[in-house]
């Protein structure tokens, strides 16, 4: 844009005053040209050396303690997790929910955030829905692999069959089975449906052959026509519509789960709420620890500006809050319904002796380090934000762990009760997910485009034919 | 070379620009005719009179059949070909039935959405006449495209050539359909 | 341009393989890999040229005469050799055929028969509570009467078991004609048929029959 | 159309488990018995002997029903049938057979009936024919099959190590006898174990006579036979006494631990069981003992005293009694031993006195004195005539001239469970000669064990089950002992083996037999079809009016921390350590302790307290200057300074299950069953030991339910909901249960009770349903990680005063409650406990919460209320066990039947992956076959055999539970159908004794469990389900289980110093108390 500055002034003009003014979604009044090679530099760019430094390891974890930890454990047997009796699910589900959770956010920032007609989520919505992708990719696997016999998963599927048998509605598991495919498939299509315009992008950019074909390719042949905008764009309300279902849905069968089960502890019909929210918060921890870096170590201070780590955070803190008032509720229902079996599970949550550790690290994290967020200056300081996002991530792995087991190793007759250590294989198969999930996030940072260009242009000023930038003269009002 | 050509496209600089130009184009009563922008321009939709989108009605054409289908498979599984006593509970009620059959209805939903775009837009499609054009590729960077199909009824290349001029396009060419 | 205009019609013919495959993997699965193709058929060769056909069909021998513990045990047994000698002692005495069941009597090592019907050994089927409760052999073994070497007939699925399980009316039939392979309410097909469904509702309400289809019933 | 399949030929390297038998015993003595295993016209044989060969009628996968779970159905391979040549008469393959014998124990025998597939056994079951006998068991019969299968067992003849064979150990045995018959037995000695057999008391007698120079010596580390010796020696005839606690009213027992590790304790639990029915005239039970025993918990006042004091507790009742002055040691309450000795005053000739195994000579004449003066001689106790032993006095060996150079040992395993003086003694000098006949190449047959210069022989004996023989009943009833199966390992009988030595003509074990039973063959086949002699039971001896006994001194000095007390007692589950190599037994919790897979120094809290010791802690025992070390446990209830420890472990070779299980306490044994002068020191290292039960207390909840006598019969619905608070608030259900429907046209309803009251928790349920049901021994490893697989447990919780427990609040981080179970020990409320016992089981919940949450219909209902489990449908999500409030679900975590016996007791856990088997690799080996193990052959093919054909055999990946034995209901219905036939008798009645037993109910000897038809109004389960004291466990979950129970009714005597409510109604009233349940 040639004559930006001219319109610059005329903009300054026409403005509201300051304190009404919105932040701008991209900062320092860049044009859709510059915002254009910003976006598709890092795809398109040499690999610069922390990637090769956070890959390497991602994708050792990935593909050498990953398989070995999941073929030890599906040719052996699940004995060699440290499941037992009457602790019969451990780590092996409660990363199943914490990897469920974390996906939750990136639904939530760009779906729910869409609808709602928050500009700020172009920015990172893209990074938030590859992070749900990548993360219930993980999660689907745990409920797959848990099984005592995982080669007969497909008993799970309306297949039908020469036994005549079919799957058993009634068990939450079942709804489970449905509630992760679709989370999978839906925000699959969403992450991918979104990139169709941006692959249009880097198949115009392309310079060499082969990546001019893959994008050509993946582009389907968008052109960026009215017709295809129209109905492109009403499809992503719906899919955004669809998605916001999926954001309050999966979580909650994941929390019928328990709260359908008779065991104290999991009893509760707080438990969809609960875990909707425990999700949300567990995947704006994430969404801090994956922005904070990537943003710096790709240049995008203009794009993903510091009104987007503030907004996050206090998103962060909003969900939080609600999460307090739930353990708040917890408690007190456990109380006040005078079950003793309630009131002996969380009574131990904090008080038992053998798990208490993981029951302070909930409440010292997930309540009141979760306050620190009141404050603007931590709000602002990126490192401190970096710091609890980790640690929100590891209060909710330890509320999932508290639910989970916490609940499980002392329920109704004291004769069964028992006690739960993961074994290696656990933590190994743990680690093994997360490298898979960072080396797919990292292959997805190197080689898709990251920021949704195409979104993102659409919310400047620019684009709006309206707007000055837009090209549109004084009092010309259609 | 008449039956190669596929339309006039002229380029503009700005949302506001195309949509002035993109009204007069409708005004001058052409029919075969659309915009190429970078990202969707407001207004646009009522210039070219789109009217609604049939996505909505795909996809939710999809969600109600994939909802129904599953109550009538966990009816047909649970309840009719081999109804087993579980846990004391009913062969078939809602509680059991409404949570699969609501996931799926979204799922059904998601994936009519995406097959009524794609299908509405008829994509894929790999090859595009556009595409060949060396200016049309800014479209997805900063420049807004203007194109008059060959087929149109009042197309002449000539005049339609000025026509876009004398609406600020630039770089107006004409654009070949080439094998 | 690096695609032609011809791959425009692509992913339609993509599409519409891809459903024609899938359908046809669907369809192949369904017929070639149940157990109603993969079991029903299969007639191994037998160390004895031994014919039913001869045996139960001509001579009419009662099958209870060789698988004589069929009303006792879940396990319809095979005849030792001394069974057979009983009239091949004097009948057929020196075929060369029978040598190995000559053999097998004198020197009591066992004739090496192929098993032909086979359940998985989770299943807990049970002969003796079947053909001593009006279901005939012919049921599931086939006119074995007119086999000169016994193949299997019947897919032996479990929902092969449960479409009788599910309606014995239309198997079941007197006690005293499980054995005769032949037997039917009438001569007339669409008689028999129909006499079928409704003697064999009688006979199951004054049997009692349970023909549970519970898991229990064959899985323990 | 004819298709004809080329399958592959049946490949040479996969195993059909004949040939592979075949194979792995490609031996001389294994072909011998081949071939005395077919022999031509088989079907002639003797009766009894052709139909309990192992037949060769089928290949592997008939035999080991349901190995194949995984890939069956992937791969086909080609299996034959392999029919007899000569058609046997009256058998018919498939159909299970019975036979009676009975399983010889030390002073007496438990009269069986062994069901046999196949000339296979499979299950032994208590002979309920025999006069008196519920069909009961102990724990040690039910496990004996697995010994039979045992693939550690000796299979050889063996002379210096080296396998020899059987002709010529025979030989030896001939030249043996030829040499001794020539210098009268001069030099020869026997060393052999107590027994009550007939048949062996005539060869000791013709041994006698044909070398009357020769010793016999009689040795058991557990010895049963001084109820015998002390009434004998009261009595001044050989008599023996047997206890009828169903004739008391009150019983007394000091130290005596009737209901768990005397001798018969399945016929005294019985028999007090009987005497224990809640209402008026129920027994009460006074136990004095420092260990805590199943009697303890039993008992409805307990003294906790250290063993040693136990003689002057003795002599203060006594005293008591007979109005003289009373001493009562210190620390014991005076007003406990009035009230007690009052109370069996007061019931004189419906009283006993009942003296521990373990408890010298003089208590035991002391008790015979009180029990005259009680009267109990003409009441609960009968004398019997007995038979003089005829064996020498061992201690005779100590004080011998070392001239004895031949030992002939006959059983038993005197290099390990002999105190080691007199092994001195055996060890003989050169040139000489032990003869060994045992069941393992152990520690005896070790010639290391022996002096160097030493020959010895190795002669294979066999199982009982394998065995002609006979033995004396505890009521004298003789009863035969007749084989199911040829010796699987051609090994020798006890009365062949002695009879080849006397130089006999007669050396079939079954000539032998039928010699000393005599009579016709008539009444010989009765004898053996019904697995006793009638009529053979001797009178009861008619008896002086008074004892000619003078009161023998009782001395005894009370125990300290300096001088600690060692209590060596039997164990509940290796005995003696004879059945260290049962997996079985091994993997049986304790009934007390809830140990496996270990022995430890038991110690109170108190005592560990001033040691400063703790679980786990490794200690040196001194004692006498022997020491040995073994880790530390915390008892409740148990006596201050007092060890206990349980003699059986620490085998050095025992096989591959038993060896290095535990620490070896015969090491400081001397004989002598009690001992002071003890000193413990800390070794500083730590083991780990496996309980199955970590938390002793329950916690105030009203799992069990017990009341006092007085309270009962004023509210005999005590332990109903409104007593216990939750009651259920009255709902209804939102939609019908469909199982009511189904319950129109279902035959039957099935349920169970489990009266508490009659439960002395021993744990012969437990073993027996292991057996029936082929439940795999999962190792010390597994049981740690809390992966046991029992289906049926025993839930043994502590109870005590909710006054001494520190449990004020949950949120009181201190509260008792709030501990880790590791803490527990620490605690004071564990000093005085009362113990309940509880099985549990699946309660078979009509609205069963383990169902609705399997995504794939593996658990569901049938319509006669079962919650069944199509283990082949499951996929192991484990959703179920979760949801089951009463955990009574068991997951395969890992292929426990199939994982090599040597991982059972580390942390290894081999993958088909990596591992070889007879080196091969295993994931070929299961590609070629799917139901190979991971283990060597020799020890797969036993494992096989010893699996009940009718149960499926689970493998990995799956969950499973109690089925209330299914097999038994359809087997018991397909039978009824059978017998129907055109008819509509479908039905099963209990009046016409058609409904089956479950194998607990089968094998409890306290009847404790009643399985039937609820539907059934007349059924016993139907009328137990009626009593008021009948309730359902965590029923206010609404799963209206099928299982309840019968609350537990104690009767403690108002009088005594410790009456009071028992613990666990004081618990809950406290709980609710304090956490306002309402």
């Amino acid at each position: 844009m040639a004559d930006s500055a001219l319109n610059l002034e005329e903009l300054k003009r026409l403005a509201p005053p300051v304190e009404l003014q919105r932040a701008p979604v991209v900062e320092g009044n860049k044009g859709l040209g510059w915002l254009t090679d910003k976006l598709s530099v890092f795809a398109e760019g040499k690999t610069p050396r922390w990637w090769w430094i956070l890959f390497i390891p991602a994708a050792f974890a990935a593909t050498v303690i990953f398989p070995t930890c999941l073929f030890y454990q599906v040719f052996t047997g699940v004995g060699v997790w440290g499941n037992n009796h009457p602790v019969m699910w451990g780590l092996d589900i409660v990363n199943f929910i914490w990897w469920v959770g974390v996906a939750h956010a990136g639904t939530l920032i760009s779906a729910l955030l869409f609808l709602t007609k928050q500009h700020w989520r172009t920015t990172i919505g893209r990074m938030a829905e590859a992070m749900t992708v990548f993360s219930v990719m993980m999660a689907g696997l745990y409920p797959a692999i848990h099984v005592g016999r995982a080669w007969f998963d497909w008993f799970m599927f309306p297949v039908p069959n020469s036994n005549g048998l079919w799957p058993q509605f009634r068990s939450p598991l079942m709804w489970d089975v449905f509630a992760v495919n679709t989370y999978l498939v839906v925000s699959s299509l969403f992450f991918f449906m979104g990139m169709i315009p941006d692959f249009a992008v880097l198949r115009d950019r392309a310079t060499t052959r082969i990546r001019k074909t893959i994008f050509t390719f993946l582009a389907m042949g968008w052109t960026g026509s009215a017709r295809q905008w129209h109905n492109y764009e009403k499809a992503y309300v719906v899919l955004c519509g669809l998605c916001t279902l999926l954001v309050f849905t999966v979580s909650s069968i994941v929390g019928l789960d328990f709260c359908t089960a008779q065991i104290a502890g999991w009893h509760a019909t707080i438990f969809p709420l609960y875990f909707v929210i425990g999700a949300v918060f567990c995947g704006f921890g994430m969404m801090l620890v994956i922005l904070i870096p990537l943003r710096k170590w790709c240049g995008l201070e203009n794009i993903i500006t510091m009104s987007h780590m503030d907004k996050v955070a206090k998103l962060a803190l909003v969900s939080g809050l609600i999460i307090d008032y739930i353990y708040l509720m917890e408690f007190f229902i456990a109380w006040y319904s005078g079950d003793p079996y309630e009131r002996w599970v969380f009574g131990h949550r904090l008080f038992g002796h053998t798990y208490m550790v993981l029951g302070w690290m909930l409440i010292g994290i997930n309540v009141c380090v979760t306050q620190l967020l009141w404050f603007k200056k931590v709000r602002s300081n990126l490192l401190w934000l970096f710091i609890i996002g980790l640690l929100i991530n590891c209060g909710m792995w330890s509320e999932r762990f508290v639910i989970v087991v916490g609940s499980l190793y002392q329920d109704f007759l004291p004769a069964n009760w028992g006690k739960y250590m993961p074994t290696i294989w656990d933590i190994g198969l743990y680690i093994g997910t997360l490298g898979a999930f960072f080396m797919l996030y990292l292959l997805f940072v190197k080689f898709l485009p990251m920021i949704a260009i195409s979104e993102v242009k659409g919310v400047m000023p620019e684009a709006d034919p309206h707007h000055p930038l837009g090209g549109a003269k004084k009092g010309d009002h259609q | 070379m008449s039956e190669k050509v596929y339309g006039l496209m002229a380029e503009f600089d700005s949302p506001a620009a195309i949509l002035h130009a993109a009204e007069k184009v409708r005004d001058a009563g052409y029919r075969r005719w659309d915009a190429f922008t970078p990202f969707p321009i407001h207004g646009m939709d009522k210039v070219m009179k789109l009217g609604n989108s049939l996505v909505g009605w795909v996809a939710l054409g999809g969600g109600v059949f994939m909802f129904l289908q599953i109550a009538g498979l966990i009816w047909f599984t649970n309840a009719f070909d081999y109804p087993i006593i579980v846990g004391g509970k009913p062969m078939f009620s809602v509680p059991m039935t409404f949570v699969p059959s609501y996931i799926m209805l979204i799922m059904g939903g998601a994936v009519g959405a995406l097959i009524g775009m794609l299908g509405l837009n008829q994509l894929p499609r790999l090859h595009h006449p556009l595409l060949d054009q060396k200016r049309f590729a800014l479209v997805s960077r900063d420049k807004f495209i203007l194109l008059i199909g060959a087929q149109d009824e009042k197309f002449c290349a000539t005049e339609t050539k000025t026509f876009l001029e004398s609406l600020g396009g630039t770089h107006v060419e004409i654009v070949e359909d080439k094998d | 341009m690096i695609f032609p205009k011809w791959t425009n019609s692509l992913p339609l013919v993509l599409l519409v393989g891809a459903a024609l495959a899938g359908g046809g993997v669907a369809a192949g699965v369904t017929i070639y890999l149940t157990p109603k193709y993969t079991r029903a058929g299969y007639q191994p060769v037998q160390p004895v040229p031994f014919s039913h056909k001869i045996h139960a069909g001509q001579l009419g021998v009662d099958c209870r005469y060789c698988h004589n513990g069929v009303e006792k045990s879940w396990f319809s047994n095979l005849p030792g050799a001394s069974t057979c000698m009983n009239c091949h002692s004097t009948v057929l005495k020196d075929d060369s055929r029978l040598a190995i069941v000559r053999e097998s009597a004198t020197n009591n090592t066992p004739v090496p028969w192929v098993q032909v019907h086979i359940v998985p050994d989770y299943v807990y089927f049970n002969h003796s509570v079947h053909v001593t409760r009006g279901i005939s052999c012919v049921s599931c073994h086939g006119r074995v009467d007119q086999m000169t070497e016994v193949r299997e007939v019947k897919s032996m699925s479990m929902s092969f078991c449960l479409d009788c399980h599910r309606d014995p009316a239309s198997q079941i039939r007197p006690v005293d004609k499980v054995t005769n392979l032949g037997w039917t309410w009438s001569t007339n097909g669409v008689e028999a048929e129909h006499l079928q469904t409704v003697e064999g509702k009688k006979l199951v309400e004054h049997m009692r029959v349970e023909s549970l289809q519970s898991c229990s019933a064959c899985h323990r | 159309m004819k298709k004809i399949f080329n399958y592959a030929p049946a490949p040479t390297t996969g195993r059909r488990y004949w040939r592979s038998l075949d194979d792995l015993a490609d031996t001389a003595e294994f072909k011998e018995w081949l071939h005395r295993e077919f022999p031509v016209g088989a079907s002639q044989m003797e009766d009894g002997q052709s139909r309990r060969n192992f037949l060769k009628i089928m290949s592997a996968s008939f035999a080991f029903a349901g190995l194949a779970m995984g890939g069956a159905g992937c791969r086909r391979p080609e299996e034959k049938l392999e029919p007899f040549g000569q058609q046997p008469d009256n058998y018919t393959f498939g159909d299970a057979q019975y036979f009676a014998t009975a399983m010889p124990t030390r002073t007496g025998a438990i009269p069986l009936v062994v069901k046999s597939y196949e000339g296979r056994p499979v299950k032994i079951e208590g002979n309920s024919l025999y006069p008196g006998s519920n069909g009961s068991t102990d724990r040690y019969a039910q496990a004996s099959i697995l010994d039979l299968y045992d693939p550690d067992r000796a299979r050889h003849f063996k002379h210096d190590g080296k396998q020899v064979s059987r002709e010529e150990a025979l030989g030896f045995l001939a030249s043996l006898s030829e040499k001794f018959s020539g210098n009268l037995g001069e030099g020869l000695a026997f060393l052999a174990e107590s027994s009550t057999s007939p048949s062996r008391a005539r060869l000791q007698g013709i041994i006698a006579n044909k070398f009357p120079k020769s010793k016999w010596f009689t040795y058991d580390a557990i010895d049963s036979s001084i109820h015998q010796r002390a009434a004998t020696q009261a009595f001044g005839q050989p008599v023996k006494p047997v206890f009828n606690f169903d004739k008391a009213k009150v019983v007394l027992s000091l130290d005596a631990d009737f209901l768990g590790g005397e001798d018969d304790a399945h016929n005294h639990i019985r028999k007090y069981a009987a005497s224990r029915k809640a209402g008026d005239g129920m027994s009460r039970l006074y136990a004095v003992e420092s260990l805590f025993t199943l009697t303890g918990a039993g008992a409805d006042h307990r003294l906790r005293v250290a063993a040693s004091l136990i003689g002057e507790i003795a002599a203060a009742i006594s005293a008591t009694i007979s109005h003289s002055a009373v001493t009562v040691p210190a620390g014991v309450s005076a007003e406990w031993i009035a009230e007690c000795a009052k109370d069996l005053m007061a019931n004189r000739r419906k009283a006993m006195v009942v003296v521990g195994q373990r408890q010298p000579l003089e208590v035991h004449l002391l008790a015979q004195q009180i029990n005259m003066s009680l009267g109990a001689f003409t009441g609960p106790i009968t004398l019997l005539p007995a038979v003089a032993s005829a064996a020498a006095d061992l201690n005779e060996l100590l004080a011998g001239d070392g001239l004895i150079k031949t030992w002939i040992i006959v059983g038993g395993n005197p290099a390990y469970n002999l105190p080691a003086n007199f092994v001195q003694r055996l060890a003989p000098s050169k040139g000489s000669e032990l003869i060994r006949l045992g069941y393992y190449e152990d520690e005896t047959s070790d010639n290391s064990n022996w002096s160097a210069s030493s020959s010895l022989w190795n002669f294979p004996a066999t199982h009982y089950l394998e065995s002609w023989g006979d033995a004396t009943t505890s009521d004298g009833i003789l009863v035969p002992v007749q084989p199911l199966t040829q010796p699987l390992f051609g090994g020798l009988t006890e009365l062949e083996f002695l009879a080849r030595l006397a130089g006999s003509a007669e050396t079939s074990a079954h000539d032998i037999v039928r010699t000393t039973f005599g009579g016709s063959d008539e009444a010989w086949k009765k004898t053996l079809f019904s697995g006793f002699v009638e009529g053979s039971a001797a009178a009861a001896v008619s008896l002086p009016a008074h004892l000619t006994l003078s009161m023998p001194k009782i001395s005894a000095t009370a125990p300290s921390a300096n001088s600690l007390e060692v209590i060596f007692y039997r164990d509940a589950k290796v005995d003696d350590g004879r059945c260290s190599n049962n997996g079985w037994m091994q993997e049986l919790p304790d009934p007390i302790t809830k140990m496996t897979w270990d022995n430890a120094v038991l110690i109170s809290r108190k005592t560990a307290r001033e040691l400063g010791v703790a679980n786990g802690d490794i200690v040196e025992i001194s004692l006498n200057g022997k020491k040995v070390s073994g880790p530390i446990w915390t008892q409740p209830g148990m006596a201050d300074y007092s060890l206990g420890l349980a003699l059986g472990y620490g085998r050095e070779r025992a096989g591959r299950v038993g060896t290095g299980v535990g620490f070896n306490a015969y090491k400081i044994f001397s004989g002598k069953y009690i001992e002071t002068g003890a000193t413990i020191t800390k070794t500083g290292a730590t083991y780990v030991l496996a309980c199955t039960q970590h938390h002793w207390s329950m916690e105030g909840r009203p799992a069990v339910r017990e009341a006092n006598l007085e309270e009962f019969l004023k509210e005999p619905d005590f332990a109903q909901e409104k007593f216990h608070g939750v009651e259920p608030p009255i709902v209804q259900s939102l939609y019908p249960n469909p199982l009511d429907e189904a319950k129109k046209t279902a035959l039957h309803q099935w349920g169970m009770t489990v009266d508490l009251n009659a439960c002395v928790g021993c744990g012969t349920c437990v073993v027996a349903c292991q057996s029936e049901n082929n439940i795999p021994i999962v190792g010390k490893d597994q049981v740690l990680r809390g992966r046991e697989m029992h289906w049926m447990r025993i839930d043994r919780y502590f109870t005590s005063d909710p006054k001494r427990k520190n449990n004020k609040s949950i949120f009181d981080p201190r509260a008792d409650e709030n501990q880790t179970d590791e803490n527990q020990q620490f605690a004071e409320w564990i000093d005085d406990v009362q113990a309940v016992n509880q099985p549990m089981l699946c309660q078979m919940c009509e609205s069963a919460p383990c169902e609705s949450v399997c995504p794939v219909n593996a658990t569901v209902h049938d319509q006669e209320g079962l919650n069944v489990m199509a283990y082949n449908r499951c996929i192991g999500t484990r959703y179920c066990s979760n949801n089951c409030p009463y955990k009574v679900r068991r997951f395969n975590f890992l292929d426990y039947n199939k994982r090599p016996l040597t991982e059972l007791k580390g942390t290894m856990y081999s993958t088909t992956l990596t591992h070889k088997t007879d080196g091969e690799w295993d994931l070929k080996r299961w590609w070629n076959d799917p139901n190979s193990g991971m283990r060597s052959e020799d020890e797969w093919d036993l494992i096989k055999l010893s699996k009940n054909p009718d149960v499926t055999v689970r493998m990995r990946g799956v969950m499973e539970k109690c089925t209330y034995c299914t097999q038994r209901i359809e087997h018991a219905k397909i039978s009824q159908k059978v017998k129907a036939g055109g008819t509509d008798k479908v039905c099963l009645s209990e009046g016409a004794g058609t409904v089956p037993k479950t194998a607990c109910q089968q094998a409890c000897p306290a009847g404790a469990i009643v399985f039937g038809d609820v539907s059934d109004p007349n059924s016993s389960v139907s009328k137990l389900k009626l009593l008021p004291q009948n309730y359902s466990v965590l029923g206010e979950l609404l799963t209206k289980p099928r299982t309840t129970y019968l609350a537990r009714i104690r009767n403690p005597n108002p009088a005594m110093p410790d009456y009071h409510d028992p613990f666990s109604t004081e618990e809950y009233d406290h709980a609710s108390l304090t956490k306002g349940n309402s």
